[in-house]
């Protein structure tokens, strides 16, 4: 079953189409989203009415290209910076627990490894619900008290980049985590041994090894938050990002600038794949 | 020069525990300027950790390390006028050959264009003069070894520690990369302190080598003596190869011996303080072991047997024959002489073999 | 001595900071809620009657166990399909078709599930893709629908799963030397052995992790039911949700996160112990 | 100031944005949801967020009670001339808790079914989604106004029951049965406007319940399509302002009402999204084809027969969503 | 018995391409049932690439390949009557020892009884009895070594392949287990296949080694025959040490010739079709080279000369000592006696060495 052992010929073929099949399944639906960005109707779907650049670029009704639909443009920008801010936090905190766990032998280590884990276990609506019904109790506690309202608390950006970030910091973690682990601690010797102070040979050293770690860290974590849904779902305020916004669109009827925004989506992350493999060659 | 009087580096009394383990006690040596010292021992004997303490990766538990005359004891290693080649050399991977070599004088703010001369310098030095550029994984085992010691070099420091540095290297390569290592020391005139398990490496370059055993010194000196005057049993098998047997003194004659092997095996030897009855260990070494195909010639020895082939393992110049006593069924290993009288020796055949009473070296066991 | 000491509470410090206030507060916080019940307008009396709604009303549990064992199927599905492709990508591809491969596998998650879903949609509705494709291949003279069931539920779930099978079993396939495959082949054994006694035991931490996930996410999953599940399928976080968002009723809603947060770690407890893997080796190999 | 918006698709379309802050100098962002999300929202924010939402009528005094998301209105800094003046009464009748009036009238429309009269010529009611011959062809959404049509055409007067929490639950019993009957003959029960809009249109369903605007529109591509108002009755919702209770910009808030509800603007709002406003005189700014289909959707004696909803009393809802849970997960 | 006159495994003309690398170029050998072959070669000349045909992991370009002499071609790897220890054992990590060496029994439907019988029986053959419940990774190194040739045996394979097995161990274990690897031999009486690229290993086991290079066998005899009577420059460099120079034919009288080395050395030496200027090799094992205190004893071989001790590498018995010719400047390596009478010999220290001609092999410069 590895190229050394012998098979036969119907069961190589057999296998080699079955693995095509799966790719083809794997494209199928983005092929069909991209292409119906291009239908001349006002639905994305069958029958095919043509071909159009309109719902990128066209500015009247009732083809009104993505280029002009305000929302959906601010909603990527909120997407964006969401994103931006949870992996900027998640690969930070994610790489200070990757310390953590490497660097120190302590009580209750594997306890809170475990705990660390837990969010990947937790079903992200559940997820967004504690944390909504968690902040709405201490603003009220605050507005009580203070009598401030506190907006950082209520729905919205905020609890929105919180709800992402303490998820998605498990996973930066564990990628993190596993090129750590792979770091031979005496190279950093070998930095203490020819005069850097610890953390310069930290910065010196330990970092530029664990760049393509936290670089991948970070795309992974910002095309999960831009992905996101189910925990956003119940955290968003009055700023949606694109998930969220596609969703309230599809509700009220879908057009293929829907279509034309998720064509947009896949030459950004093919941009971020190929810049993470870029810095991965290194 | 004055300088020289005091050594470069000394260890006074160095103990090191880890909880219950004593990994080094009571270590003392003093190693002096521009010299070549190895210490050598089996695997966790406790080499690794004199190094690090050395360094200034572990705090000795107890006892004094000085470089230069003065204690390092408390100074952080980043400080210390000690580098280190580390076994696996822990080059940087992601820096280039001249980065790598230009790390430690960044860390000491040096200008650009002085770290440029000066690593192009210490390059030409190990003879790899251009390889500036390159990666780290571009270089052969060889080439990164020269420049991890190149990469400790140009910062000039008193004392160079090497922890195993050949041992990830191939057979031929330690080979070679044994006498380098021994040429490049003299061309920087530093002092060089080197870990290994190997005796060969510790042998063939050291000006001293302290033999390890548990924590603790065996014997402290140069190549020869080690070989030739082990002052235990340990030192005797662990340097060199050697036909070994436990006994019981059977007489005594002054400083005169026989004693009585436990295979049943008389050895005649030599030795101070032997006691009748004492329980001793005999050390013969294979190439002290004089073949002979008759007897006549073996005759002169006190030690002598006639005995049969029972197997040869030719290995070129390092040819051994094995060699069976038929009364005590002990087999001995004997050094097959390159000459072409026993070119022809085959299994099976009867032989005569014989030793000098001052080639049997002669131990109180230590493991009664 | 003091300044590692220093260094190891900076470290601790945001660990604590973020399972603290994100996971374990809330969670303690929903409990509590959970526990208390609406007597008027306002006013609320702590009581088990949320949880006891939960075992007591059989469209709950019964919606509860459906989520579950369809989860468990979802996860059983996309193990069977993803391990021959992971196995492929591992060990018979070479090079750089085998990172092409592994790179292919992370296209679909360039956009994100509604749109992966939406697609899915396009696909395979009545008037869709394949019916339309089907008819004028002449396979099919009227046109079929696909969606509105739980097949094409579950084919929404496998596929969006699918990454986080592939990536686990990749890497601990990678992770099985050649030659100890070839051992066994020397050793006179058979592809179906050889997969059995060596492969499969060697991956079981990726499998292992693999199916955690993959299930953890398709039990958590709110969307794929929604757009593309039948009349009846209803899933469990949409009762969830629905208490939430449509029924303004937290108590029971966080009494039903709990219960779900509570049986699915019960679940993945029990497989790890069935298989004897750790959560720690398992998810530690796993990325 | 930033006025901040919750309220539905269409109903703050971009040109009336546009010309608002070019009037006013406020800017505003606006939120899209539906009556449940709002509430919702508003009740996870403690009534923060927010400067303005629009829920239905009938959504404002039990949630109030409830949570007390809402702040009452100063009807001092409303226009009130520019309302119809009947429905403003009505609404504020509705919207009223302990003597203060939380909601003003904004959109108003109703829900019925949508019928394909090529292949379903003979749909005229709720029930008559059920009517076998249309296996697989029907849809509706499992949601609170299914509750309430089937009852009114199955001959029962929920509204009526709406304070007899028993009675009540009587009738949703029934309904729930006739529900549960009724599932083998349906394709799908719809979740959002798209999925009911892409099945109308392509054929996949030919009658279901739906607002009136969504009828409408699929007329436009499809003149077999049109909404009709069903024998029992179409149900009538009013969608209104409120203020949430800790909005920051009410001065904003209450330019806006204003602004939106003058007729040239209440007309633009229309075409948006489809639905006529409580803003007096819009009317003869409307679009003409939209008029047209109304008209055909009502004839005069189905407007008077549209039942408009009461306020919905706090704990009823709860029942309904169980009575629907049951439904969408009976066999 | 009569099946000993078919060998047990025999190459024919065996050629395997790498898209255009030519990895092994007609090889011919064959292997009599129950003798020791080696295969000796650098990396890379495709010593594994001819296992990997034998095992069936490679189909062969051409050739044929037959064990007990039946052609195996086609035959799949589990089908065929030969077992292979591979070069880091490939023991399966997750089963313990005894499921390892069990394995290959269950997979022929052996009975479970029969199977715990015959492994218990093996793991006492290798000396390890007892250790069946533990897991893989708890075995030392040479345990390890010995549970994969265990798991093989127990098959009983017509021929057992065994591809650099000591590659992965460390110095002393490896000596160790190189004589342990040729009683094991002994002990089941089974045809070995051994690929190694280090001499010491091939010399010392083997009935018969094959040196490899590039592709092809230089040369397939007995340790000896390779070591004394090289028949080209390659096994002669590769096959022990030797002191290597270049040069040209300079006069020819017969069998003898005098050669000038490119450094300038005049070396007397013997060969078959040596003619007036041809370019040639020259190898002088060190300790073919007879060191002297005085010229007399020195002057009765034809190659002498008066030279300066430039190094003294102190090994015990392998050590060496480099003398530098103040003619040419050239190094070169003499094996040190163990005699006394040099014991003394220093730095600088003015000698004599001398060497017969029939030391001094003689090849057709091959890179010419
Ligand atoms: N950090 C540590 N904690 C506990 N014990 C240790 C530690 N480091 C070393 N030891 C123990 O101290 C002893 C000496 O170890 P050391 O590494 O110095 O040996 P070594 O001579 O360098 O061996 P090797 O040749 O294998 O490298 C060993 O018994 C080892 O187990
Ligand atoms: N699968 C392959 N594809 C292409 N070339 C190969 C392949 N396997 C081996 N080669 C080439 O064939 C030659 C012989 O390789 P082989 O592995 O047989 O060498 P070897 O003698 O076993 O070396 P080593 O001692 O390093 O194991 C090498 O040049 C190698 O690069
Ligand atoms: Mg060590
Ligand atoms: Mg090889």
């Amino acid at each position: 079953m590895i190229p050394s052992i012998p098979r036969s010929r119907t069961m190589r073929l057999a296998y080699g189409a079955y693995v095509t099949a799966f790719f083809m399944w794997l494209a199928l639906p983005l092929i069909t989203v991209s292409v119906f960005a291009f239908n001349d109707s006002l639905f994305p779907s069958l029958p095919w009415e043509g071909f159009t650049w309109g719902w990128f670029f066209g500015d009247a009704r009732p083809q009104i290209g993505l280029l002009h639909e305000r929302r959906i443009l601010a909603s990527i920008g909120t997407s964006a910076f969401i994103a931006t801010v949870v992996s900027a936090l998640a690969v930070t905190v994610g790489t200070t627990n990757a310390f953590l766990f490497n660097r120190y032998s302590f009580r209750g280590r594997g306890f809170l490894y475990v705990l660390m884990l837990l969010p990947l276990v937790v079903p992200g609506i559940v997820l967004g619900i504690s944390i909504l019904v968690f902040s709405s109790r201490v603003a009220g506690v605050v507005q009580d008290v203070t009598g401030l309202y506190s907006e950082v608390l209520r729905p919205g950006l905020p609890l929105v980049i919180a709800g992402q970030f303490s998820f998605i910091t498990t996973i930066a973690t564990l990628v993190i985590s596993a090129r750590l682990i792979k770091f031979d601690r005496s190279l950093e010797e070998a930095a203490l041994n020819l005069g850097a102070g610890p953390l310069t040979a930290i910065r010196t050293v330990t970092i530029p090894y664990l760049l393509p770690a936290l670089v991948g860290a970070f795309v992974v974590a910002f095309l999960m938050s831009f992905e996101n849904f189910n925990t956003t779902l119940m955290l968003v305020g009055s700023d949606a990002p694109l998930t969220i916004t596609m969703f309230d669109r599809l509700k009220e009827g879908s057009t293929p600038v829907l279509n034309a925004v998720s064509l947009l989506l896949m030459l950004g992350s093919a941009v971020l794949a190929l810049l993470m493999i870029a810095v991965q060659r290194r | 020069m004055t300088a020289d009087l005091t050594p470069d580096l000394e260890c006074r009394a160095l103990t090191r525990h880890f909880g219950d383990v004593v990994a080094v006690q009571g270590v003392d040596f003093s190693v002096p300027a521009g010299s070549f010292f190895s210490i050598l021992g089996p695997s966790g004997c406790g080499k690794t950790t004199i190094m690090r303490m050395i360094a200034g990766f572990l705090e000795p538990t107890s006892g004094d390390i000085l470089i230069k005359g003065r204690s390092v004891l408390g100074v952080p290693p980043n400080k210390r006028p000690v580098n280190m080649v580390f076994q696996h050399l822990a080059l940087f991977p992601m820096m280039n050959v001249a980065e790598n070599i230009g790390y430690g004088l960044r860390r000491q703010g040096v200008a650009k264009v002085e770290i440029t001369r000066r690593t192009g310098e210490v390059l030409e030095r190990i003879n790899l003069p251009g390889i500036g550029t390159r990666k780290v994984s571009e270089l052969s085992g060889g080439q990164r070894q020269r420049v991890a010691i190149a990469r400790c070099m140009v910062l000039q420091p008193d004392v160079l520690l090497l922890d195993e540095p050949l041992g990830a290297l191939d057979l031929k390569l330690r080979e070679k990369m044994k006498v380098e290592l021994k040429a490049l020391q003299a061309e920087f005139d530093t002092t060089f302190v080197y870990i290994t398990h190997d005796q060969g490496e510790a042998l063939v370059m050291s000006d001293a080598v302290a033999v390890m055993n548990a924590g603790r010194f065996e014997q402290v000196g140069a190549a020869r003596d080690l070989y030739y005057r082990p002052e235990t049993a340990f030192v005797a098998g662990f340097v060199g190869e050697a036909n070994r047997w436990r006994g019981r003194v059977e007489t005594v004659d002054g400083a005169l011996a026989e004693v009585r092997s436990e295979s049943g095996l008389l050895i005649r030897t030599q030795g101070q303080n032997l006691r009748l009855g004492d329980k001793v260990e005999i050390f013969v070494r294979p190439e002290a072991i004089a073949i002979n195909l008759d007897a006549k010639t073996a005759a002169a020895n006190p030690n002598q047997m006639a005995v049969e082939v029972s197997a040869l393992l030719f290995n070129g110049a390092n040819s051994r024959v094995l060699v069976r006593d038929p009364q005590s069924g002990a087999e001995i290993d004997v050094a097959l002489p390159q000459s072409a009288e026993y070119s022809n020796l085959a299994k099976g055949a009867q032989v005569h073999i014989s030793w000098g009473r001052e080639q049997a070296l002669c131990f109180a066991d230590a493991t009664l | 001595m003091s300044s590692k000491r220093l260094g190891f509470f900076l470290l601790l410090a945001p660990l604590v900071l973020w399972l603290g206030l994100l996971i374990i507060l809330p969670h303690i916080d929903m409990a509590i809620v959970s526990l208390r019940t609406r007597v008027a307008p306002r006013e609320y009396a702590p009581s088990l009657d949320n949880y006891a709604a939960f075992v007591t009303e059989p469209l709950y549990l019964f919606t509860f166990l459906r989520t579950a064992v369809m989860s468990i199927l979802a996860t059983v599905i996309t193990l069977i399909i993803a391990f021959p492709i992971s196995y492929y990508i591992a060990k018979i591809a070479k090079g750089r078709s085998q990172a092409a491969l592994f790179l292919m596998c992370l296209v679909p998650f360039w956009v994100s599930e509604l749109v992966r879903t939406f697609g899915w949609i396009i696909l395979l509705r009545e008037t869709g893709v394949i019916s339309g494709f089907l008819q004028w291949l002449g396979l099919a003279d009227q046109p079929i629908e696909m969606l509105y069931n739980d097949a094409a539920m579950m084919l929404g779930l496998v596929y969006t799963s699918m990454l986080f099978m592939v990536v686990p079993l990749t890497t601990t396939l990678e992770s099985l030397d050649d030659a100890v495959i070839e051992a066994g082949y020397d050793l006179g054994g058979t592809g179906p052995s050889v997969l059995r006694e060596i492969v499969i035991p060697h991956a079981m931490p990726g499998i292992v992790s693999g199916c955690i996930v993959v299930f953890m996410l398709s039990l958590g999953n709110y969307l794929t039911p929604t757009m593309l599940g039948g009349k009846d399928s209803l899933w469990f976080t949409q009762l969830i949700y629905s208490q939430f968002i449509v029924r303004f009723n937290w108590e029971l809603g966080a009494a039903f996160g709990f219960c779900l947060l509570f049986a699915s770690s019960l679940i993945v407890w029990g497989t790890l112990r069935l298989t004897g893997q750790t959560l720690e080796r398992t998810m530690g190999e796993g990325s | 100031d930033t006025l901040r918006l919750l309220t539905w698709g269409g109903y703050a379309p971009d040109a009336v944005i546009d010309l608002f802050e070019a009037e006013t100098g406020h800017t505003v962002e606006v939120t899209l949801s539906n009556n449940e999300e709002m509430i919702a929202k508003l009740r996870a924010t403690g009534g923060g967020g927010f400067d303005l939402a629009q829920p239905s009528q009938d959504r404002i005094a039990g949630p109030q009670q409830e949570f007390g998301i809402y702040k009452p209105i100063d009807l001092s800094k409303v226009d009130t001339s520019l309302f119809i003046a009947s429905m403003l009464e009505a609404t504020k009748a509705n919207t009223t808790v302990d003597g203060e009036i939380y909601g003003l009238p904004n959109i108003w429309g109703t829900s019925g079914l949508i019928v394909n009269s090529a292949q379903a010529p003979d749909v005229k009611d709720y029930t008559d989604l059920c009517d076998e011959s249309l296996m697989g062809k029907v849809s509706y959404r499992l949601k609170r106004p299914t509750l309430i049509g089937f009852a009114f055409a199955m001959g029962m007067d929920p509204f009526a029951a709406y304070d007899d929490e028993a009675a009540y639950k009587d009738i949703l019993d029934k309904v729930e049965a006739k529900l549960i009957e009724c599932k083998p003959v349906v394709k799908a029960y719809w979740g959002g406007g798209d999925e009911l809009l892409n099945l109308m249109r392509s054929g996949e369903a030919v009658a279901s319940m739906a607002w009136d605007t969504g009828g409408w529109k699929l007329n436009n591509d499809n003149p077999d399509i049109n909404f009709v108002a069903p024998a029992s009755g179409a149900l009538g919702w009013v969608d209104t302002f409120v203020l949430p209770a800790q909005g920051r910009a009410d001065d904003a808030a209450y330019a806006w009402i204003n602004f939106v509800m003058k007729p040239e603007i209440a007309a633009m709002v229309t075409e948006a999204a489809g639905n006529f406003t409580a803003s007096l005189g819009a009317d003869e700014f409307a679009d003409e084809k939209l008029k047209a289909q109304y008209q055909s959707s009502f004839p005069a004696e189905a407007i008077d027969n549209i039942r408009w909803y009461p306020p919905v009393p706090a704990n009823l809802e709860r029942i309904e969503g169980e009575a629907l849970d049951r439904v969408q997960a009976a066999k």
